[in-house]
Protein backbone atom coordinates (compact mmCIF):
# COMPACT_ATOMS: atom_id res chain seq x y z
CA UNK A 1 0.00 0.00 0.00
CA UNK A 2 3.08 2.19 0.90
CA UNK A 3 3.65 2.29 -2.76
CA UNK A 4 -0.13 3.40 -3.92
CA UNK A 5 -0.61 7.58 -3.74
CA UNK A 6 -3.56 9.48 -4.78
CA UNK A 7 -2.24 12.58 -6.80
CA UNK A 8 -4.80 15.63 -6.93
CA UNK A 9 -2.48 18.29 -8.07
CA UNK A 10 -0.39 18.25 -11.46
CA UNK A 11 2.41 20.47 -9.58
CA UNK A 12 3.03 16.87 -7.76
CA UNK A 13 3.41 15.66 -11.42
CA UNK A 14 6.40 18.11 -11.76
CA UNK A 15 7.77 17.09 -8.55
CA UNK A 16 7.30 13.66 -9.26
CA UNK A 17 9.25 14.14 -12.93
CA UNK A 18 12.03 15.73 -10.65
CA UNK A 19 12.32 12.71 -8.51
CA UNK A 20 12.07 9.75 -11.01
CA UNK A 21 14.87 10.35 -12.92
CA UNK A 22 16.96 9.52 -9.91
CA UNK A 23 14.49 7.14 -8.09
CA UNK A 24 14.12 3.26 -9.59
CA UNK A 25 10.39 3.04 -11.35
CA UNK A 26 7.64 0.85 -10.19
CA UNK A 27 4.30 -0.21 -10.02
CA UNK A 28 1.55 2.33 -9.66
CA UNK A 29 -2.09 2.51 -9.49
CA UNK A 30 -3.52 6.01 -9.44
CA UNK A 31 -6.56 7.90 -9.84
CA UNK A 32 -6.51 11.44 -10.57
CA UNK A 33 -8.95 14.76 -11.56
CA UNK A 34 -6.52 15.97 -13.88
CA UNK A 35 -5.38 15.93 -17.40
CA UNK A 36 -3.53 12.57 -18.13
CA UNK A 37 -0.38 12.85 -19.61
CA UNK A 38 0.68 9.45 -21.50
CA UNK A 39 4.29 10.01 -21.94
CA UNK A 40 4.98 10.48 -18.27
CA UNK A 41 2.76 7.06 -17.18
CA UNK A 42 4.63 5.24 -20.14
CA UNK A 43 8.07 6.49 -18.60
CA UNK A 44 7.53 5.96 -15.26
CA UNK A 45 7.55 1.97 -15.84
CA UNK A 46 10.63 1.63 -17.54
CA UNK A 47 13.52 0.27 -16.08
CA UNK A 48 16.93 -0.08 -17.98
CA UNK A 49 16.46 -3.55 -18.97
CA UNK A 50 13.41 -3.32 -21.24
CA UNK A 51 13.15 -2.65 -24.61
CA UNK A 52 9.53 -1.65 -25.10
CA UNK A 53 6.33 -0.61 -23.19
CA UNK A 54 2.74 -0.99 -24.16
CA UNK A 55 0.55 1.30 -23.21
CA UNK A 56 -3.61 1.32 -23.60
CA UNK A 57 -5.21 4.98 -23.80
CA UNK A 58 -8.98 4.95 -23.67
CA UNK A 59 -10.46 8.66 -24.38
CA UNK A 60 -13.86 10.51 -24.15
CA UNK A 61 -15.48 9.36 -27.14
CA UNK A 62 -17.90 11.34 -29.00
CA UNK A 63 -20.31 8.76 -30.51
CA UNK A 64 -21.56 6.23 -28.27
CA UNK A 65 -24.21 3.79 -29.71
CA UNK A 66 -26.74 2.34 -28.09
CA UNK A 67 -26.79 -1.12 -26.96
CA UNK A 68 -30.41 -1.84 -26.55
CA UNK A 69 -31.74 0.41 -29.85
CA UNK A 70 -28.66 1.10 -31.78
CA UNK A 71 -29.15 4.25 -32.13
CA UNK A 72 -26.23 6.78 -31.88
CA UNK A 73 -25.94 9.53 -29.25
CA UNK A 74 -23.66 12.44 -29.45
CA UNK A 75 -22.41 13.36 -25.75
CA UNK A 76 -21.27 16.50 -24.96
CA UNK A 77 -18.91 15.88 -21.84
CA UNK A 78 -18.60 12.48 -19.69
CA UNK A 79 -18.17 12.22 -15.19
CA UNK A 80 -16.15 9.70 -14.05
CA UNK A 81 -16.63 8.59 -10.52
CA UNK A 82 -14.76 6.55 -8.13
CA UNK A 83 -15.27 4.16 -4.96
CA UNK A 84 -11.52 5.80 -4.30
CA UNK A 85 -9.89 3.53 -2.27
CA UNK A 86 -11.72 0.16 -3.09
CA UNK A 87 -10.71 1.21 -6.74
CA UNK A 88 -7.42 1.87 -5.47
CA UNK A 89 -6.93 -1.62 -4.17
CA UNK A 90 -8.51 -3.45 -7.33
CA UNK A 91 -6.08 -1.82 -9.77
CA UNK A 92 -3.49 -3.06 -7.23
CA UNK A 93 -4.69 -6.31 -7.75
CA UNK A 94 -4.97 -6.46 -11.75
CA UNK A 95 -0.94 -5.55 -11.17
CA UNK A 96 -0.56 -7.79 -9.09
CA UNK A 97 -2.24 -10.80 -11.12
CA UNK A 98 -0.75 -9.44 -14.00
CA UNK A 99 2.43 -9.59 -12.72
CA UNK A 100 2.46 -13.02 -11.29
CA UNK A 101 0.73 -14.00 -14.76
CA UNK A 102 2.59 -12.32 -17.64
CA UNK A 103 6.06 -12.35 -17.81
CA UNK A 104 6.47 -8.07 -17.45
CA UNK A 105 8.40 -5.67 -15.25
CA UNK A 106 6.08 -3.05 -14.49
CA UNK A 107 2.95 -1.50 -14.71
CA UNK A 108 1.26 1.55 -14.42
CA UNK A 109 -2.30 2.52 -14.48
CA UNK A 110 -4.28 5.94 -13.75
CA UNK A 111 -7.55 6.33 -14.10
CA UNK A 112 -9.20 10.13 -14.58
CA UNK A 113 -12.12 11.16 -12.58
CA UNK A 114 -14.25 13.86 -12.48
CA UNK A 115 -15.79 15.55 -16.10
CA UNK A 116 -13.94 15.11 -19.28
CA UNK A 117 -14.51 17.04 -22.24
CA UNK A 118 -14.34 14.68 -25.23
CA UNK A 119 -11.04 13.80 -26.58
CA UNK A 120 -8.94 13.62 -23.12
CA UNK A 121 -7.85 10.90 -21.79
CA UNK A 122 -9.69 8.73 -19.59
CA UNK A 123 -7.53 5.94 -18.35
CA UNK A 124 -3.72 5.06 -19.35
CA UNK A 125 -2.33 1.67 -18.71
CA UNK A 126 1.04 1.29 -19.50
CA UNK A 127 3.28 -2.14 -19.11
CA UNK A 128 6.88 -2.74 -19.80
CA UNK A 129 8.65 -6.07 -20.39
CA UNK A 130 11.57 -7.33 -22.00
CA UNK A 131 9.02 -8.99 -24.40
CA UNK A 132 7.15 -7.30 -26.19
CA UNK A 133 4.38 -10.05 -26.45
CA UNK A 134 3.80 -10.43 -22.98
CA UNK A 135 3.72 -6.71 -22.96
CA UNK A 136 0.69 -6.59 -25.34
CA UNK A 137 -1.20 -9.64 -23.63
CA UNK A 138 -1.03 -8.12 -19.81
CA UNK A 139 -1.98 -4.56 -21.13
CA UNK A 140 -5.01 -6.10 -22.72
CA UNK A 141 -5.66 -8.46 -20.19
CA UNK A 142 -5.55 -5.33 -17.73
CA UNK A 143 -7.89 -2.87 -19.76
CA UNK A 144 -10.19 -6.21 -19.75
CA UNK A 145 -10.68 -7.11 -16.26
CA UNK A 146 -10.50 -2.97 -15.04
CA UNK A 147 -13.92 -2.81 -17.50
CA UNK A 148 -15.11 -5.85 -15.01
CA UNK A 149 -14.02 -5.20 -11.52
CA UNK A 150 -12.94 -1.60 -10.94
CA UNK A 151 -15.29 0.43 -9.07
CA UNK A 152 -15.69 3.24 -11.65
CA UNK A 153 -18.59 4.69 -13.14
CA UNK A 154 -19.17 6.76 -16.18
CA UNK A 155 -21.61 9.35 -16.77
CA UNK A 156 -22.58 10.61 -20.32
CA UNK A 157 -23.92 13.89 -20.75
CA UNK A 158 -26.14 14.64 -23.62
CA UNK A 159 -27.72 17.75 -25.30
CA UNK A 160 -30.88 16.71 -24.31
CA UNK A 161 -29.87 14.57 -20.06
CA UNK A 162 -27.61 12.70 -19.04
CA UNK A 163 -27.31 8.55 -18.50
CA UNK A 164 -24.76 6.46 -16.17
CA UNK A 165 -23.41 4.10 -18.59
CA UNK A 166 -23.92 0.67 -16.84
CA UNK A 167 -21.11 -2.45 -16.91
CA UNK A 168 -21.61 -5.74 -18.36
CA UNK A 169 -19.95 -7.85 -15.02
CA UNK B 1 -24.19 -2.42 15.91
CA UNK B 2 -23.28 0.90 13.57
CA UNK B 3 -23.23 0.45 10.03
CA UNK B 4 -22.64 2.57 6.98
CA UNK B 5 -23.88 2.35 3.58
CA UNK B 6 -22.08 4.24 0.55
CA UNK B 7 -24.20 4.82 -2.86
CA UNK B 8 -22.16 5.84 -6.08
CA UNK B 9 -23.03 6.50 -9.46
CA UNK B 10 -26.46 5.44 -10.87
CA UNK B 11 -27.45 4.11 -7.41
CA UNK B 12 -26.39 7.48 -5.69
CA UNK B 13 -28.26 9.83 -8.19
CA UNK B 14 -31.62 7.44 -7.58
CA UNK B 15 -31.35 7.79 -3.46
CA UNK B 16 -30.70 11.14 -4.23
CA UNK B 17 -27.99 10.26 -1.31
CA UNK B 18 -24.46 8.94 -1.41
CA UNK B 19 -24.73 7.73 2.39
CA UNK B 20 -26.65 6.26 4.92
CA UNK B 21 -25.98 5.33 8.44
CA UNK B 22 -27.99 2.38 10.13
CA UNK B 23 -28.34 1.20 13.01
CA UNK B 24 -28.35 -2.42 12.73
CA UNK B 25 -28.51 -5.97 15.20
CA UNK B 26 -25.56 -7.82 15.79
CA UNK B 27 -25.10 -10.47 12.71
CA UNK B 28 -26.76 -9.01 10.21
CA UNK B 29 -25.86 -9.65 6.78
CA UNK B 30 -25.57 -7.09 3.71
CA UNK B 31 -28.62 -8.52 2.23
CA UNK B 32 -30.58 -7.79 5.29
CA UNK B 33 -29.07 -3.99 5.35
CA UNK B 34 -29.81 -3.52 2.21
CA UNK B 35 -33.32 -4.21 2.64
CA UNK B 36 -33.63 -1.52 5.47
CA UNK B 37 -31.94 0.67 3.31
CA UNK B 38 -34.59 0.38 0.73
CA UNK B 39 -37.42 1.61 3.49
CA UNK B 40 -35.43 4.77 3.30
CA UNK B 41 -34.94 4.67 -0.61
CA UNK B 42 -37.54 2.58 -2.36
CA UNK B 43 -35.61 3.40 -5.13
CA UNK B 44 -32.89 0.79 -4.38
CA UNK B 45 -35.64 -1.65 -5.32
CA UNK B 46 -35.41 -1.49 -9.13
CA UNK B 47 -31.81 -1.71 -9.13
CA UNK B 48 -29.61 -4.75 -9.81
CA UNK B 49 -26.88 -4.20 -7.15
CA UNK B 50 -23.56 -4.96 -6.45
CA UNK B 51 -21.81 -4.89 -3.14
CA UNK B 52 -18.61 -4.47 -1.48
CA UNK B 53 -17.79 -5.00 1.80
CA UNK B 54 -15.15 -3.13 3.37
CA UNK B 55 -13.93 -2.03 0.34
CA UNK B 56 -14.13 -5.57 -0.88
CA UNK B 57 -16.46 -7.28 -3.07
CA UNK B 58 -18.41 -9.23 -1.58
CA UNK B 59 -22.04 -11.72 -1.40
CA UNK B 60 -25.33 -10.13 -0.15
CA UNK B 61 -24.68 -13.05 2.80
CA UNK B 62 -21.81 -11.77 4.15
CA UNK B 63 -22.46 -11.15 8.14
CA UNK B 64 -21.68 -7.38 8.79
CA UNK B 65 -19.49 -6.32 11.96
CA UNK B 66 -19.84 -3.02 13.93
CA UNK B 67 -18.26 -0.55 11.64
CA UNK B 68 -18.42 -2.25 8.66
CA UNK B 69 -18.76 -0.21 5.29
CA UNK B 70 -21.16 -1.83 2.47
CA UNK B 71 -21.10 0.24 -0.80
CA UNK B 72 -23.72 -0.23 -2.92
CA UNK B 73 -23.09 0.18 -6.93
CA UNK B 74 -24.14 -0.94 -10.43
CA UNK B 75 -22.18 -2.91 -12.83
CA UNK B 76 -19.03 -0.96 -13.19
CA UNK B 77 -18.28 1.00 -16.29
CA UNK B 78 -14.82 2.88 -16.09
CA UNK B 79 -11.96 2.37 -18.38
CA UNK C 1 2.24 9.91 -50.45
CA UNK C 2 0.75 13.52 -49.90
CA UNK C 3 0.22 12.42 -46.22
CA UNK C 4 4.09 11.23 -45.89
CA UNK C 5 6.01 14.17 -44.21
CA UNK C 6 9.35 14.99 -42.17
CA UNK C 7 9.71 16.74 -38.80
CA UNK C 8 13.14 17.75 -39.07
CA UNK C 9 12.44 20.52 -36.12
CA UNK C 10 10.75 20.01 -33.26
CA UNK C 11 9.12 24.20 -34.16
CA UNK C 12 6.95 21.94 -36.61
CA UNK C 13 5.61 19.99 -33.94
CA UNK C 14 4.26 22.84 -32.41
CA UNK C 15 2.68 24.28 -35.27
CA UNK C 16 1.09 21.01 -36.00
CA UNK C 17 -0.10 20.83 -33.00
CA UNK C 18 -2.05 23.99 -33.20
CA UNK C 19 -3.02 22.54 -36.79
CA UNK C 20 -3.98 19.46 -35.75
CA UNK C 21 -6.67 20.64 -33.54
CA UNK C 22 -9.11 21.73 -36.31
CA UNK C 23 -7.63 19.07 -38.85
CA UNK C 24 -8.81 15.75 -39.16
CA UNK C 25 -6.64 12.66 -37.61
CA UNK C 26 -4.95 10.70 -40.45
CA UNK C 27 -2.13 8.61 -40.55
CA UNK C 28 1.41 8.94 -40.73
CA UNK C 29 4.85 7.91 -41.13
CA UNK C 30 7.02 9.81 -40.34
CA UNK C 31 11.32 9.70 -39.17
CA UNK C 32 12.84 12.38 -37.00
CA UNK C 33 16.04 13.55 -35.24
CA UNK C 34 13.99 15.16 -32.67
CA UNK C 35 12.90 13.49 -29.32
CA UNK C 36 9.57 12.00 -29.90
CA UNK C 37 6.44 12.62 -27.90
CA UNK C 38 4.27 9.44 -27.27
CA UNK C 39 1.09 11.84 -26.27
CA UNK C 40 0.98 13.59 -29.54
CA UNK C 41 1.70 10.98 -31.21
CA UNK C 42 -1.42 8.78 -30.15
CA UNK C 43 -3.15 12.15 -29.73
CA UNK C 44 -2.94 12.69 -33.87
CA UNK C 45 -4.35 8.74 -34.48
CA UNK C 46 -7.80 9.50 -32.58
CA UNK C 47 -10.93 10.25 -34.36
CA UNK C 48 -14.09 11.08 -32.19
CA UNK C 49 -15.94 7.84 -32.96
CA UNK C 50 -12.76 5.75 -31.27
CA UNK C 51 -12.52 4.64 -27.50
CA UNK C 52 -9.05 3.72 -27.72
CA UNK C 53 -5.21 3.90 -28.96
CA UNK C 54 -3.03 0.66 -28.28
CA UNK C 55 0.76 2.43 -28.17
CA UNK C 56 4.10 0.94 -28.48
CA UNK C 57 6.73 2.41 -27.27
CA UNK C 58 10.60 1.39 -27.96
CA UNK C 59 13.43 2.25 -25.89
CA UNK C 60 17.09 2.75 -25.94
CA UNK C 61 17.83 -0.28 -23.88
CA UNK C 62 21.49 0.19 -21.32
CA UNK C 63 21.65 -4.09 -21.08
CA UNK C 64 21.86 -5.98 -24.22
CA UNK C 65 22.53 -9.65 -24.46
CA UNK C 66 24.78 -11.07 -27.09
CA UNK C 67 22.87 -13.55 -29.20
CA UNK C 68 25.90 -15.64 -29.90
CA UNK C 69 27.91 -15.70 -26.43
CA UNK C 70 24.89 -14.69 -24.03
CA UNK C 71 27.33 -11.93 -22.25
CA UNK C 72 25.46 -8.86 -21.42
CA UNK C 73 26.62 -5.85 -22.44
CA UNK C 74 25.90 -1.93 -20.90
CA UNK C 75 25.50 -0.02 -23.78
CA UNK C 76 26.50 3.64 -23.61
CA UNK C 77 24.20 5.14 -26.15
CA UNK C 78 22.57 4.40 -29.52
CA UNK C 79 22.70 5.43 -33.03
CA UNK C 80 19.63 4.59 -35.98
CA UNK C 81 20.57 5.09 -38.97
CA UNK C 82 17.96 5.19 -42.21
CA UNK C 83 17.72 4.74 -45.76
CA UNK C 84 15.30 7.30 -45.12
CA UNK C 85 12.82 7.72 -48.31
CA UNK C 86 12.77 3.59 -48.50
CA UNK C 87 11.93 3.37 -44.48
CA UNK C 88 9.22 6.21 -44.70
CA UNK C 89 7.82 4.10 -48.16
CA UNK C 90 7.81 0.93 -46.08
CA UNK C 91 6.18 1.92 -43.22
CA UNK C 92 3.43 3.41 -45.59
CA UNK C 93 3.33 -0.23 -46.74
CA UNK C 94 2.57 -1.57 -42.96
CA UNK C 95 0.38 1.11 -42.34
CA UNK C 96 -1.97 0.13 -45.43
CA UNK C 97 -1.57 -3.29 -44.92
CA UNK C 98 -2.65 -3.48 -41.56
CA UNK C 99 -5.52 -1.16 -42.07
CA UNK C 100 -6.55 -3.77 -44.51
CA UNK C 101 -6.33 -6.18 -42.31
CA UNK C 102 -7.82 -5.11 -39.24
CA UNK C 103 -10.52 -3.35 -38.34
CA UNK C 104 -8.52 -0.19 -37.05
CA UNK C 105 -9.39 3.19 -37.73
CA UNK C 106 -6.02 5.15 -37.73
CA UNK C 107 -2.48 4.89 -37.51
CA UNK C 108 1.23 6.66 -36.84
CA UNK C 109 4.32 5.20 -36.52
CA UNK C 110 7.44 8.08 -35.93
CA UNK C 111 10.69 6.84 -35.49
CA UNK C 112 13.95 8.39 -34.44
CA UNK C 113 17.26 8.60 -35.75
CA UNK C 114 20.70 9.64 -34.74
CA UNK C 115 21.96 9.41 -31.71
CA UNK C 116 19.40 8.19 -28.47
CA UNK C 117 20.61 8.25 -25.13
CA UNK C 118 19.56 5.82 -22.89
CA UNK C 119 15.61 5.79 -22.15
CA UNK C 120 14.68 7.92 -25.16
CA UNK C 121 12.27 6.98 -27.15
CA UNK C 122 12.95 4.96 -30.66
CA UNK C 123 10.06 4.45 -32.00
CA UNK C 124 5.81 4.77 -31.69
CA UNK C 125 3.37 3.07 -32.56
CA UNK C 126 -0.05 4.52 -32.34
CA UNK C 127 -3.16 2.79 -33.67
CA UNK C 128 -6.75 3.58 -33.08
CA UNK C 129 -9.53 1.61 -33.37
CA UNK C 130 -13.32 1.28 -32.16
CA UNK C 131 -12.60 -1.96 -30.85
CA UNK C 132 -9.63 -2.37 -28.59
CA UNK C 133 -8.97 -6.03 -29.18
CA UNK C 134 -7.98 -5.06 -33.33
CA UNK C 135 -5.82 -2.16 -32.02
CA UNK C 136 -3.59 -4.44 -30.21
CA UNK C 137 -3.48 -7.15 -32.61
CA UNK C 138 -2.42 -4.57 -34.97
CA UNK C 139 -0.01 -2.44 -32.70
CA UNK C 140 1.59 -5.75 -32.71
CA UNK C 141 1.48 -6.57 -36.03
CA UNK C 142 3.19 -3.73 -37.32
CA UNK C 143 5.74 -3.74 -34.63
CA UNK C 144 7.01 -7.19 -35.25
CA UNK C 145 7.13 -6.40 -39.64
CA UNK C 146 8.72 -3.54 -38.84
CA UNK C 147 11.67 -4.71 -37.56
CA UNK C 148 12.32 -6.72 -40.35
CA UNK C 149 11.04 -4.82 -43.07
CA UNK C 150 11.75 -0.99 -42.84
CA UNK C 151 15.33 -0.25 -43.43
CA UNK C 152 16.56 1.33 -40.26
CA UNK C 153 19.81 -0.08 -38.73
CA UNK C 154 20.78 0.74 -34.78
CA UNK C 155 24.45 0.98 -33.67
CA UNK C 156 25.27 0.00 -29.84
CA UNK C 157 27.83 2.39 -28.85
CA UNK C 158 29.93 1.04 -25.84
CA UNK C 159 32.61 2.25 -23.35
CA UNK C 160 34.94 -0.42 -25.37
CA UNK C 161 34.28 0.47 -28.80
CA UNK C 162 30.91 -0.19 -30.98
CA UNK C 163 28.64 -2.43 -33.25
CA UNK C 164 25.53 -2.53 -35.54
CA UNK C 165 22.94 -4.44 -34.46
CA UNK C 166 22.28 -6.98 -37.21
CA UNK C 167 18.30 -7.94 -37.46
CA UNK C 168 16.79 -11.62 -38.00
CA UNK C 169 15.54 -11.27 -41.49
CA UNK D 1 24.38 3.49 -68.73
CA UNK D 2 25.24 5.03 -64.98
CA UNK D 3 23.67 3.39 -61.57
CA UNK D 4 24.41 4.44 -58.01
CA UNK D 5 25.05 2.08 -55.33
CA UNK D 6 24.08 3.34 -51.69
CA UNK D 7 25.46 1.61 -48.63
CA UNK D 8 23.76 1.75 -45.09
CA UNK D 9 25.07 0.64 -41.58
CA UNK D 10 27.32 -1.42 -41.26
CA UNK D 11 27.97 -1.81 -45.23
CA UNK D 12 29.01 1.84 -45.24
CA UNK D 13 31.34 1.57 -42.62
CA UNK D 14 33.06 -1.50 -43.44
CA UNK D 15 33.81 0.29 -47.02
CA UNK D 16 34.10 3.69 -45.15
CA UNK D 17 31.64 5.10 -48.35
CA UNK D 18 28.22 5.95 -48.22
CA UNK D 19 28.11 6.08 -52.36
CA UNK D 20 29.68 4.79 -55.78
CA UNK D 21 28.43 5.78 -59.06
CA UNK D 22 29.26 2.77 -61.72
CA UNK D 23 29.16 2.79 -65.52
CA UNK D 24 27.92 -0.54 -66.41
CA UNK D 25 26.83 -2.04 -69.49
CA UNK D 26 22.98 -2.04 -70.56
CA UNK D 27 20.83 -5.16 -69.58
CA UNK D 28 23.41 -5.27 -66.16
CA UNK D 29 21.72 -7.49 -63.68
CA UNK D 30 21.77 -6.22 -59.34
CA UNK D 31 24.12 -8.97 -58.93
CA UNK D 32 26.62 -8.46 -61.53
CA UNK D 33 26.75 -4.23 -60.90
CA UNK D 34 27.96 -5.88 -56.87
CA UNK D 35 30.24 -7.88 -58.15
CA UNK D 36 31.59 -4.30 -59.95
CA UNK D 37 31.26 -2.71 -56.39
CA UNK D 38 33.48 -5.24 -54.85
CA UNK D 39 36.58 -4.55 -56.57
CA UNK D 40 36.15 -1.01 -55.39
CA UNK D 41 35.55 -2.26 -51.89
CA UNK D 42 36.72 -5.43 -51.02
CA UNK D 43 35.11 -5.59 -47.68
CA UNK D 44 31.43 -6.04 -49.43
CA UNK D 45 32.56 -9.45 -50.12
CA UNK D 46 32.20 -10.86 -46.12
CA UNK D 47 28.91 -9.46 -45.22
CA UNK D 48 25.56 -10.84 -46.05
CA UNK D 49 23.32 -8.26 -48.23
CA UNK D 50 20.20 -7.10 -48.85
CA UNK D 51 19.55 -5.07 -51.73
CA UNK D 52 16.71 -2.53 -52.78
CA UNK D 53 16.17 -1.33 -56.56
CA UNK D 54 14.79 2.43 -56.45
CA UNK D 55 13.54 1.87 -53.09
CA UNK D 56 12.15 -1.23 -53.07
CA UNK D 57 13.14 -4.57 -51.84
CA UNK D 58 14.76 -6.77 -54.87
CA UNK D 59 16.01 -9.46 -56.29
CA UNK D 60 20.08 -9.58 -56.82
CA UNK D 61 18.33 -10.96 -60.75
CA UNK D 62 17.20 -7.89 -61.13
CA UNK D 63 17.78 -6.09 -64.56
CA UNK D 64 19.22 -2.11 -64.08
CA UNK D 65 18.32 0.52 -66.05
CA UNK D 66 19.86 4.01 -66.19
CA UNK D 67 19.88 5.89 -62.94
CA UNK D 68 18.84 3.35 -61.01
CA UNK D 69 19.67 3.32 -57.17
CA UNK D 70 20.64 0.29 -55.91
CA UNK D 71 20.84 0.30 -52.19
CA UNK D 72 22.97 -2.59 -50.17
CA UNK D 73 23.00 -3.18 -46.42
CA UNK D 74 22.33 -6.29 -44.08
CA UNK D 75 19.13 -7.20 -42.30
CA UNK D 76 17.78 -4.24 -40.80
CA UNK D 77 17.41 -4.17 -36.89
CA UNK D 78 15.12 -0.86 -36.02
CA UNK D 79 12.77 -0.67 -33.73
Amino acid sequence: MDRIFLCKASSILFVLFILLKNMPTTDFAELTNDPIDLTSVARRVVLPECGATVTLDGYARKYTKDKTTGEVRETDFLVYEAYEPMAIKEMQKLIDRAKSDFGIANVGIVHRLGRLEIGETSVVISVAAPHRKAAFAACEWIIKELKKTVPIWKKEVYAEGEAWVEGEA
Amino acid sequence: MEIQILFFGAVADSVKSRQLILNVASGTTAAAAIETAKKEHPALASQKLLIAVNEEYADTDTILGDGDEVAVFTAVSGG
